[in-house]
């Protein structure tokens, strides 16, 4: 209980709300380095996912190969990243610290915010009911206006699922960056257990937990926002794909 | 070592690291020889999971190192004499899971080391720490989390070698780890605090600064044990249990500690292999 | 990492085969008693939610809100309690996989379509009998789905048991100590196996299902003759 | 046949004024049934007919109680339903829906024995009663038996559905739209074998359609309802037809009733008539006096058993010599005593010589009949109780 | 109506020697559609009916291309349709499927305006010609322009679709099942409006059904097709109805095809028969010994503006004085010159006096019909190709 209480305390006290190491600065830092990884995984998905899906073709090998990523946790792609990225900083000239952080970083989010995006991108455009594409297809429809104009629209609440999906994965994993000197959120967990500090420590758990939170809530607004109206809105289908499932965070070594 | 009666089952834990783990081997193997049963809990990730765990009696013995080990209760506390740590962990550790007794530490020690690279020695023609201060703007510094709150860090840092604290360029990069020795190595960083037995100190020719103003704890490596497991020994065999691990402690030198370190670490080979080699080497088998 | 390391040390390998297969043997263990007790709870949860409707929400909301909270975390607040011991491990792993397992097992249940149901009741089933006979083995597909979700993703998650030490870690201890050791072999060794085991277990799984469901397989077999 | 011959396993069930509103339709918006009273004689075909929505399913399902009526009795061999434990009941009563409601995990076999499962059969007994289900609708149960619904066509698992549904010998059946899902041609054959399987079993059947044709086809009597599940009309087909109540319900059985009522009743029910005819080498010259003599202007050439060969216009009989099969013209349907007088009406119109020829099995004449004859049998059998409605 | 009632823009759609086998089928295994060939003439319906699996839908959607020939052609006003850009072709044929296929997250008006949106007409003239394809196809444009599919019934959405796929005002129409999901009656409905609508639009129309009922109704022409993919008879509903070509086909129309075949004809087609008359008011001698001479025993009684007031039967005509309205009994059916002679010779069987009075708009009369004229007219206007087929 006090533990609750110190938390509490030290997230009120002004002092925590200022400066390099205030809420502020590592909620931008933090949401900096989610919301990159998650564009850039949705660059690569989003395509892939609707061609996938909109041929039908190569979808199970993505899919498999999406669901099995899984098994390989975050912080060994961060480690694993880690020593390339530092030595390849001399050859493409970018500064050393980029290598230590922000790239492993990246990477490691990056990769961990492409199966949903990708799963579902193309899940959601193959239920869209054939006889309606085969409609479209008869009236003259061209390939990609089928694609923009019906499976898209059709589709969209389930592709902003993944991102959704994505994001709450991404902004939980993100503390991993902490570990190579990157800021975000992740400080103050990592730090909390470095120093013996359980109001730290779990000041970072809640803001965290708070912030996938409301990337969800965000985005599960999008999402209605952006589902088609005259559509009766799905209910809770059964998971298909593990990207369906935000990973848990994690663990921190 | 001597028989003499049913010996309790002991519970021996370690901290996540290769060293820790090595000496919890060795503390294990000479209590099985003297026949204990041992029940091995290594490699316990991190203090958040060690010191609950032995306070609650999840394991009854580990290797403590006797800076840190006080650091993580009193940040404050740490000195550069290794009796005075040694004195104030017991102190504390009295107070802790019904009580927990410090045993004879070993005489070398696995300390911070701040370190550089070669070509940076060079350059600014650095040997000591006292070099730092005059160049501490032009070098990114590599420092643990902690070091912020605690006073062998940014402490001696500030006080003792004029370092300001925090410094100009800081990477926050855990002590002795993976990632900040692959830090320093690319240039990433400039200055990093290692553990002064690590390998990658040999392996990538680090220079280490002496430490010329002695602010860094002393970190022997002593067995911390449960009073409440010593209680269940007759007198004679707590004796003779408190021997066998002191006997181990007096053989761990730091050129010890590094060579086995370079075993484990370089040439991978098991702790168990090398724990049990050397302690036949050195007669305690 | 080290300079002039291969990038694979076969010789380690080869080496440590029987401590490979030891570590593999702990993954698979501790990952198959998380699924299988999550998969016991959830099921509790999902028939008494089938009573109780209104239970639904509540329990996919906490089930999903137990994903955000951080493992070490999670064993700090455990230890005092539970201990060192596989208890401890598996709790959060369990707790991870109620999210999937319980709404896969209510798909299952509002999967069994509406004219069964109805033919059901009208030729007298109780309810206890048009559970056990109708539903849950109408369910068995997606329920399985399920599992071999929440199985891949447990055996990416058992690596955070290392942190209760080199007695529990399973493959996850290759990863971490070849991190600690800068030998990168461990960690591939340590991934690889993981992924080949969620392979493993997921066609597993697979040929599981398949035998569960031979009606499924008619189905599919008269899909292809009609075109 | 064992279990299944045996006829007469029937009940009556009555409708005593039920009513049935479903839950937050608006007061005064008429209930999906209203007040609805009708009893179905034992071992009979009672039929729901009406427009979609008109409350058809929701009166079958009252009566195995999926539904429980707002108010009024639905008595089964005079007892109140509602008294009656609802498995028991269940188990009692034949369900056949039209989605059919095959259990897709369990095979043909098991699926047909789930009553008898249900109350405990065992096993032997079970697995003998499905096969001798199977082989009643036509299945051959070491084809059918093992195989799952999904390897079924629409029809066999119709057919399925039925057996599934007389497992446990129930004195009661009901069908909703059991030969909905299945296209025209397939559901035409379905219909006549179980008009077949009713013949012996005698079960009291209430069995739901929209579709007029099958409700006369089908049933011993016709309930016709209306939207708002008001009975618009309780009776046989022939009263139906005949008198529809009200312009809703001759609306609903289309201007052709008359033609309808027609396919009620077939050749046997008409008093033949007699034909002119004479046999290959029979003497020209007498038939031909004969044929002449008689108003009817067509002599039947019949072959040594009997069997109709063709016509002969009376003129072009030969004067003398003997008649021959070649002088035969083109021949008219030919029919027999079960031939609907619909079915003899059109091929009449169709023929050359409108006159049908009415043979036996052997195919031997028995008689004569013409349009004339069919259409005054029609005005003879219309009671004429009120006025004839024109549509 | 602008556009919408420009009639003729129909083009020749023609079947020439089409087959097509979908890969993985056996070799030996006949195709989905085998060695067909027709042509069906600007501006006409042709109907391919059929059992399920005989190739209906392949044939269609080899049209549009969605599906492409093994080998054959098909041309389009003599064009070779493989050799026009896919695109552009679709666009120039309308297309409607059983599923409807409306695009669920587009309102009626939009769905409406597809095409025209595709071939990049402007908002304005869209929004125009939406609204008015909605009014044609009888949906008010103000209430249903803005909803969505989802908020329509079945037969709305039937509607709907046929408004889609008329809106490029395209030369040919493909409608596969359109009215295949609907219940009997909308269907119905659907039917008639569905041919008023070409009536002014004279589209070239192939239309895929497996009812041969809706076949004979809809279709100018019809293509029966037989599993296999094989044509068994291609011809106006009457040929196929009055010669089928095959036991297949006679099987497939059924045996009422006679009384069928009288539904494709309306009493305007008979030579009506005068019927002996008298006024309200006349003397009732003279009109007495009028029917007396007359072989037809009933006097039919007329109002002052020849509408029929009903019969009197000859032996009931007073001997004196004036004809009155209460002595004509009950009435015979009334019919115009629009009544189907099947829907006729079925009421006149039903009716007291079988002899149909037909009456023009106003109720005047303007002759008798009897069932002899109907089955003569039947007899004579048979073709006699070919012996007739008795089924
Ligand atoms: N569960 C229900 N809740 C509310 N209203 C219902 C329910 N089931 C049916 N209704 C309404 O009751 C009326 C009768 O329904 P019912 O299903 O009995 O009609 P039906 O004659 O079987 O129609 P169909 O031929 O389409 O099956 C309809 O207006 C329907 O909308
Ligand atoms: N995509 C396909 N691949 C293989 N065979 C097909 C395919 N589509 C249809 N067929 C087969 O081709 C034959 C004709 O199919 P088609 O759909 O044209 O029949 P249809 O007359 O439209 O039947 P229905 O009335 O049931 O729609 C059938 O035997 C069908 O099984
Ligand atoms: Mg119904
Ligand atoms: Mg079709």
């Amino acid at each position: 209980m006090d533990v609750l209480t110190a938390t509490l305390a030290w997230l009120l006290d002004p002092i925590h709300w200022s400066g390099p190491d205030g809420i502020p600065t590592r909620i931008a830092e933090h949401l900096a380095i989610s919301i990159v990884s998650l564009a850039a995984a949705g660059l690569v998905a989003l395509p892939v996912g609707a061609i996938i899906g909109h041929t039908g073709r190569g979808g199970t090998l993505a899919v498999n190969l999406a669901n099995l990523g899984r098994a390989v946790p975050s912080y060994a792609v961060l480690v694993i990243v880690l020593p390339p990225a530092l030595q390849l900083a001399p050859t493409l000239g970018y500064e050393p610290s980029l290598g230590l952080s922000e790239i492993p970083t990246f990477t490691a989010m990056f990769l961990l915010a492409i199966p949903p995006i990708l799963v579902n991108t193309y899940g959601g455009l193959r239920e869209v009911d054939r006889d309606l594409v085969e409609a479209a297809r008869g009236m003259g429809m061209r390939e990609r206006q089928i694609l923009f104009r019906l499976e898209a629209p059709l589709a969209m609440p389930v592709i902003v699922g993944g991102i959704r999906t994505s994001a709450v994965q991404v902004v939980a994993t993100a503390t991993l960056g902490a570990v190579v000197a990157y800021g975000g959120l992740g400080r103050y967990i990592v730090d909390g257990i470095a120093r013996n500090e359980n109001d730290r420590l779990f000041a970072g758990v809640v803001l965290v937990a708070g912030l996938a939170l409301a990337a969800e809530g965000l985005l599960a607004l999008v999402q209605r926002l952006l589902s088609p109206r005259g559509l009766p809105s799905a209910g809770e289908h059964a998971f298909r794909n593990l990207a369906e499932v935000p990973a848990p965070p994690a663990f921190l070594p | 070592g001597t028989g003499g009666g049913s010996k309790p089952t002991i519970k021996i834990g370690s901290d996540g690291f290769y060293e820790s783990q090595l000496v919890a081997e060795m503390y294990a193997q000479v209590l099985e020889k003297a026949g204990y049963t041992v029940e091995r809990s290594l490699a316990l990730g991190a203090r958040k999971v060690t010191s609950p765990a032995l306070e609650g009696g999840q394991i009854d013995l580990k290797p403590e190192y006797i800076g840190s080990g006080l650091g993580y209760y009193d940040a404050s506390k740490p000195s550069g004499d290794a009796d005075a740590n040694a004195a104030a962990l017991q102190e504390i550790l009295s107070g802790k899971g019904g009580g927990i007794t410090v045993l004879d530490y070993s005489p070398g020690e696995d300390t911070n080391a701040f370190v550089v690279r070669p070509d940076t020695a060079a350059k600014f023609s650095l040997t000591t720490m006292s070099d730092l201060a005059a160049v501490q703007d032009e070098l990114t510094w590599g420092l643990p989390p902690e070091c912020e709150t605690n006073p062998l860090c940014a402490g001696a840092l500030t006080d003792t070698y004029g370092i300001d604290f925090p410094p100009a360029n800081l990477e926050a990069l855990a002590a002795c780890d993976a990632p900040i020795a692959e830090a320093l190595q690319n240039g990433a960083v400039d200055v990093a605090e290692l553990c002064s037995t690590q390998p990658a100190i040999a392996q990538f020719g680090f220079v280490v600064l002496e430490d010329d103003k002695q602010t860094q704890p002393a970190e022997n490596l002593a067995p911390i044990v449960r009073n409440d497991f010593l209680a269940k020994l007759s007198s004679s065999d707590k004796t003779a249990f408190e021997k066998l691990l002191n006997d181990v402690s007096a053989k761990l030198t730091t050129e010890v500690l590094t060579e086995l370190g370079v075993e484990v670490a370089v040439n991978q080979k098991d702790v168990a292999d090398v724990a049990r080699d050397f302690l036949t080497e050195q007669g305690l088998l | 990492m080290r300079p002039g390391e291969p990038l694979l040390d076969v010789a380690w390998i080869a080496d440590h085969l029987d401590d490979i297969a030891f570590r593999l043997g702990q993954h698979v263990l501790i990952a198959v008693i998380a699924v299988a007790v999550g998969l016991a709870i959830s099921m509790a949860l999902a028939l008494w939610a089938r009573r109780a409707p209104w239970l639904r929400g509540p329990v996919t909301g906490i089930a999903g809100v137990l994903y955000t909270i951080p493992s070490l975390a999670l064993f700090a607040a455990l230890l005092p309690f539970t201990g060192l011991t596989l208890l401890t491990a598996e709790i959060p792993l369990v707790l991870y996989t109620l999210l999937i397992l319980f709404r896969n097992i209510m798909a299952g249940f509002d999967g069994v379509p509406a004219d069964v149901a109805e033919a059901a009741d009208g030729m007298g089933y109780r309810s206890a009998e048009r559970l056990l006979q109708i539903e849950l083995p109408l369910a068995v597909p997606l329920i399985i789905a399920g599992v071999r979700l929440a199985s891949v993703s447990t055996i990416g998650l058992v690596m955070i048991v290392s942190l209760l030490g080199k007695n529990l870690g399973g493959l996850g201890v290759f990863i971490t100590e070849g991190i600690q050791t800068f030998f990168a072999t461990k960690v591939y060794v340590g991934a690889a196996l993981s992924v080949a085991l969620a392979i493993a277990i997921d066609l597993l799984l697979v040929w599981l299902e398949r035998r569960a469901t031979p009606w499924s397989r008619a189905r599919a077999a008269r899909a292809v003759a009609a075109d | 046949m064992t279990l299944v011959g045996r006829p007469g396993i029937a009940a009556t069930v009555a409708f005593d004024r039920v009513t049935k509103r479903y839950p937050g339709t608006a007061r005064d918006h008429p209930g999906a049934v209203e007040d609805l009273s009708l009893e179905v004689p034992a071992g009979r075909i009672c039929v729901l007919v009406g427009p979609s929505g008109c409350g058809k399913t929701t009166s079958l399902k009252m009566v195995n109680r999926l539904i429980e009526p707002t108010s009024g009795r639905i008595l089964i061999d005079g007892a109140d339903a509602a008294a009656r434990d609802v498995t028991e009941l269940r188990r009692s009563i034949g369900y056949v829906i039209q989605q059919v409601g095959l259990f897709p995990h369990q095979t043909i076999g098991e699926n047909v024995a789930t009553v008898p499962r249900l109350l405990g059969w065992a096993v032997a007994r079970r697995r003998e009663r499905s096969e001798e289900l199977l082989a009643l609708v036509g299945l051959d149960p070491a084809t059918y038996r093992d195989r799952y619904p999904a390897q079924l066509s629409g029809g066999e698992r119709q057919r399925v559905g039925v057996a599934r549904a007389l497992a446990a010998d129930p004195p009661v059946m009901l069908m909703d739209e059991p030969f909905g899902a299945v296209d025209p041609i397939v559901r035409e054959r379905l219909q006549n074998e179980f008009l077949r399987l009713q013949a012996d079993l005698a079960k009291t059947i209430l069995f739901v359609t929209h579709d007029i044709d099958e409700a006369i086809k089908i049933g011993d009597l016709v309930a016709v309802m209306q939207v708002g599940g008001h009975l618009a009309q309780f009776g046989t087909p022939d009263e139906i037809l005949a008198n529809p109540a009200s312009d809703f319900v001759a609306r609903f059985v289309g201007a052709d009733r008359g033609l309808k009522r027609l396919a009620l009743s077939r050749i046997e029910s008409l008093e033949l008539r007699p034909a002119v005819t004479a046999m290959v080498g029979d003497d020209a010259a007498a038939a031909r006096a004969r044929i002449l003599a008689d108003p009817f202007e067509f002599l039947l050439l019949l072959d040594a058993d009997n069997r109709p060969l063709g016509w002969i216009g009376e003129r072009d009989v030969p004067e003398d010599g003997l008649l021959e099969p070649a002088m035969a013209s083109p021949t008219s349907p030919q029919l027999d005593r079960r031939t609907t007088l619909k079915d003899a009406l059109a091929m009449l119109i169709d023929a050359e010589v409108q006159v049908g020829i009415v043979v036996d099995r052997k195919g031997a004449l028995r008689g004569l009949v013409t349009v004339d004859m069919i259409t005054a049998w029609a005005h003879a059998s219309t009671d004429r109780a009120g006025p004839v409605v024109i549509s």
